[in-house]
């Protein structure tokens, strides 16, 4: 009795059936783990503009969009890339140019931002940030808020508990609830009907996929719907949530998939360093974007070699033995 | 003088984790700081990641709090939901010590991760806030790792970001926040601290070789040196401890 | 490096050291499944009195323990026991006969209040509820509310969401947070260090172990940390949260316990025909609850043979053959 | 006829099912018309339990949704949270229809799950919301199974504990709620809906055999007769089917 339906496509189709100059988007994963690149990628080469970006800690994958000139509108946490960058490196040139603008809040606003949009309630409160300029400073205007019926009338509200000093919180911070038109996730597992399995920290992603109107799903395994059903307590994501289902192995290089592969640091720190000055990084993407026509071909030419040596410890989900002889930039 | 700038400085936060205490951490320097302690005299702190994960067993150094490293062995991983309510819960977060970084600190222990200059148009973009206001918003205890230089001793914050003592006594009261926040920075030359009824930030240990005079030159707001000794140095032990079991294959120190 | 303090009690003695008359407490488990019966009987058998309960649908383990004279406060979304009572009859009595004083909610909002209490915020909102008796009618008065500091001030809260229409909700309910001061769970597997490992539903345990000020758990099987350290996404409450643990096998008998063993519909259905007669109820708690010391005792009484007869499938979980030749009472 | 009435009845909640949506049951006879449902007419409909259960197999039919029935070759097993939000947000809540029942309805479709009596100190208490109140709230279609009899359809609830149309047009919009609530009631003797503008009950549907007069008979408020007509008796498949697939073993019916 399964939901005889399919959802599964390929990655160019999916991206251009769901995503559309200025959608409103967020993406899987936290810095250098698990990102779609895959999928990000696909979004610059398909030359998609002004999307509007909801991002806790997405490193890598909304580095490469805004370097890719994708993102006009961006609502974030944090904007660093582990040890390669310690703030993203087109993130902040962007930022400091004013070619895009952005919205601050915290890593946990945001993640509560996405469980609200995911409960189906137009908020979540929270302690964090009272007394802060995340309070103070608006990044978008209230004109510009109310002039957008997509985006909520309010960066955030601070408000007196109701309760009195029930549970020792005179007052709160009301952080408003996000609804992308879609989200793009990569995960380790999932079943032709969007059936997901992520191994190791779910970041923010299963509130992510459910506060979202559409959920494109990459995955390093297509597998079938019984083999997920034997374990359903492992299942984090519902069928019920997802549009799309997309096979890419290595859908996250260059960032990690735990028990799969790890990150490359030597892409990363190569990236990070293209990335500072124009030229070069008209090359790199020249190269490694726009001179290839999907990620298998990108796959080959990072070169198996290297996917090689990134290959996860069966045991410890990681590759034991990744070196890095350039620290990128100092911190 | 033993150990490194970046030793002394590992050591002198490990010192701040008492046993039992559930330490949030990012990577680097305050990670060693983490495992340093929970070898040498916190066998029983818990490091954490606002990832989701509770005590990694941390074989390897990761690059990032995401890093599958931070998964191995862990005794649970879950998600950011999880991990930002075991801070805000005050059964758990009552336990928490998290050891941040910043680009500018002020008098008062607050801090500024995320621009320098005109915050709509900023001349340096840093990362955000990231879990740093969160931390700082919840939980007692926050130790900050600074380089002392003026420009990050501040008179005044380009950007709020993370809380601190705010504007003096009574300000995180007033502004609806727990006490507690930044309570100790730990930089390549002193240890400060802050004063229980002012809230601002005082000189209370300089290392060997360091002046109180010379600390006050890295700054540009001027604090009480009155209680200011000598801080102990890192013992052989520590040390060994550090090199031996926390980063053998120094990539961090 | 794994901590080293071991929180291995006796159950008997776990719930002396964190149970008291008076306490505000809350079991995991729903209906017929996984409620911590063996501490149950063992807060009966203490003679324990005037524990507030906070209930989502944990249906077993509250209608022994309102049978027990140990509940005199009740906050409570659901009360009922599967094909065994429609209604739990100790408690409809109780009700009926004023014997308890009640608060209503509905199910999201019990687990709702819990989550909030494991977030540390004072509330959380929902559209639950909104125009009906739920807001309308409190069981405990105003008055009642602010003389105790350790009940919110108000049932609940209906507010105008501050963001206007933002997410389509023009309003909003309230629920404030509950803190218990312990919370009973029974696992499948847990350490020594405290860290609890749940098979299929969690129901609300998750929430109800991190909003607790102490948590004891009682589980099958009392493994090494070890062992559960090599799959950790699968360790839902770590350690940190857990002040005693106890090995207590078939400590959730007579309710379920998914790929462990089944409910027992004899028992559960003798137990319902019983509660509804003052004197066979004494008997039956004479038998099984006063008459053995412990659940060894318990579990000796009630028989090796009916245990075997309800064993899990390994495959499916559950007793496949199990049958029940009375339905209780009619509908 | 063909049927005994818990067939009928559950044959007529199944025909309510659309293919694709997300059925919302309890056990017993709701589940069975969900399961009819899915082996009739809507395959792609998904059996969903507020314990946390997603598109359960149901092999064996459970004693309560927290059974270990339910989880056995499910998609997925969460917890409350997790299945009360699935229906709160709006993308998929709009796809949920849910099966109910209840001690008392009233013209408007509110149910009474909670008391009978003073609220107080009730003549006979019942089990309380469980979620009935919750998924009455969020989504925009439930159904109803009731026996029809006069102390059941009341002229006023004695508690209201999940929201129909409240107390009539606009009164859910004024509340704060969503649109949809109880929108079809299926009893021993017919198929009740609410009217589009004065959101009162009408009968729609009456079983052969039985006349509206009779059905008003068994009620204690009166409702519109004059949109009502014969109900298609279940056909010979769909019997087959629901005995033969979803009880084999006749536990229900």
């Amino acid at each position: 009795m399964e939901d005889s339906r399919s959802k599964v496509m390929d990655l160019d189709e999916a991206v251009r059936t769901f995503v559309r100059d200025g959608s409103h988007m967020s993406i899987g994963g936290f810095s250098i783990s698990r990102n779609p690149m895959a999928a990000v990628y696909t979004i610059i080469r398909q030359g998609i503009k002004n999307l509007h970006f909801y991002v806790h800690s997405n490193g890598t994958g909304i580095d490469e969009l805004i370097g890719g000139g994708c993102i006009s509108r961006l609502e974030i946490a944090y904007g660093g890339n582990g040890k390669a960058a310690t703030t993203c490196i087109r993130f902040r040139k962007a930022v400091q140019e004013g070619e895009i603008q952005v919205e601050d809040y915290s890593n946990y606003q945001m993640t509560l931002r996405f469980a609200a949009g995911a409960m189906g309630v137009p908020f979540l409160p929270t302690r964090s940030s009272l007394g802060t300029d995340i309070i103070n400073r608006w990044g978008f205007s209230e004109e510009m808020r109310q002039k957008d019926p997509k985006i909520a009338g309010k960066k955030l509200v601070v408000v007196d508990n109701p309760f009195g000093s029930w549970a020792d919180a005179p007052r709160v911070v009301l952080v408003p609830a996000i609804n992308p038109d879609v989200t793009i996730l990569h995960v380790q597992k999932a079943d032709y009907q969007g059936t997901c399995r992520i191994l190791g920290l779910t970041y923010a992603d299963i509130e992510q996929a459910k506060a979202s109107r559409h959920v494109i799903v990459t995955c390093e395994e297509l597998v079938e719907p019984g083999e997920l059903r034997e374990n359903p307590g492992l299942n984090q994501i519902p069928f019920i949530h997802v549009s799309a289902v997309c096979h890419v192995p290595y859908g996250a290089y260059p960032t990690a998939v735990y028990r799969c592969y790890d990150y490359d640091p030597d892409y990363l720190i190569a990236y990070a360093k293209a990335a500072r000055d124009e030229r070069l990084f008209r090359t790199y993407q020249d190269q490694f974007i726009y001179g290839v026509s999907n990620h298998g071909e990108f796959l080959e030419r990072v070169g198996r070699k290297r996917l090689g040596e990134i290959k996860a410890d069966p045991t410890r989900g990681y590759a034991t033995n990744l070196q890095w002889y350039d620290r990128g930039e100092a911190p | 003088m033993n150990g490194t700038s970046p030793e002394i400085m590992t050591i002198m936060a490990a010192r701040e984790i008492h046993n039992g205490d559930i330490v949030f951490c990012g990577t680097g320097i305050s990670m060693l700081a983490a495992m340093a302690a929970k070898n040498i005299s916190a066998p029983d702190s818990v490091i954490f990641f606002e990832s989701g994960a509770v005590d990694a067993l941390l074989e390897d150094l990761p690059w990032a709090v995401s890093d599958s490293r931070v998964m191995w062995g862990a005794n649970s991983t879950g998600g950011l939901m999880d991990a930002f309510a075991t801070m805000q819960n005050r059964i758990t977060g009552n336990r928490v010590i998290a050891i941040l970084g910043a680009a500018q600190i002020d008098i008062y222990g607050n801090l500024n991760t995320t621009a320098i200059g005109d915050y709509s148009k900023p001349n340096t973009r840093f990362a955000g806030s990231g879990g740093g206001c969160d931390v700082a918003s919840f939980v007692p205890r926050c130790i900050v790792f600074m380089h002392h230089e003026r420009r990050k001793f501040v008179r005044k914050l380009d950007y709020l970001t993370s809380p601190g003592n705010l504007d003096g006594p009574g300000a995180r009261r007033r502004a609806g926040l727990p006490p507690g926040g930044i309570t100790c920075v730990v930089t390549n030359m002193a240890v400060m601290r802050f004063d229980e009824d002012t809230k601002e930030m005082y000189l209370d240990r300089f290392y060997p070789g360091i002046t109180p005079q010379q600390v006050l030159e890295h700054m540009e707001f001027a604090v009480d040196i009155s209680r200011a000794r000598p801080a102990d140095p890192p013992t052989e032990e520590e040390l060994r401890i550090l090199r031996g079991k926390c980063d053998p294959r120094r990539m961090q120190l």
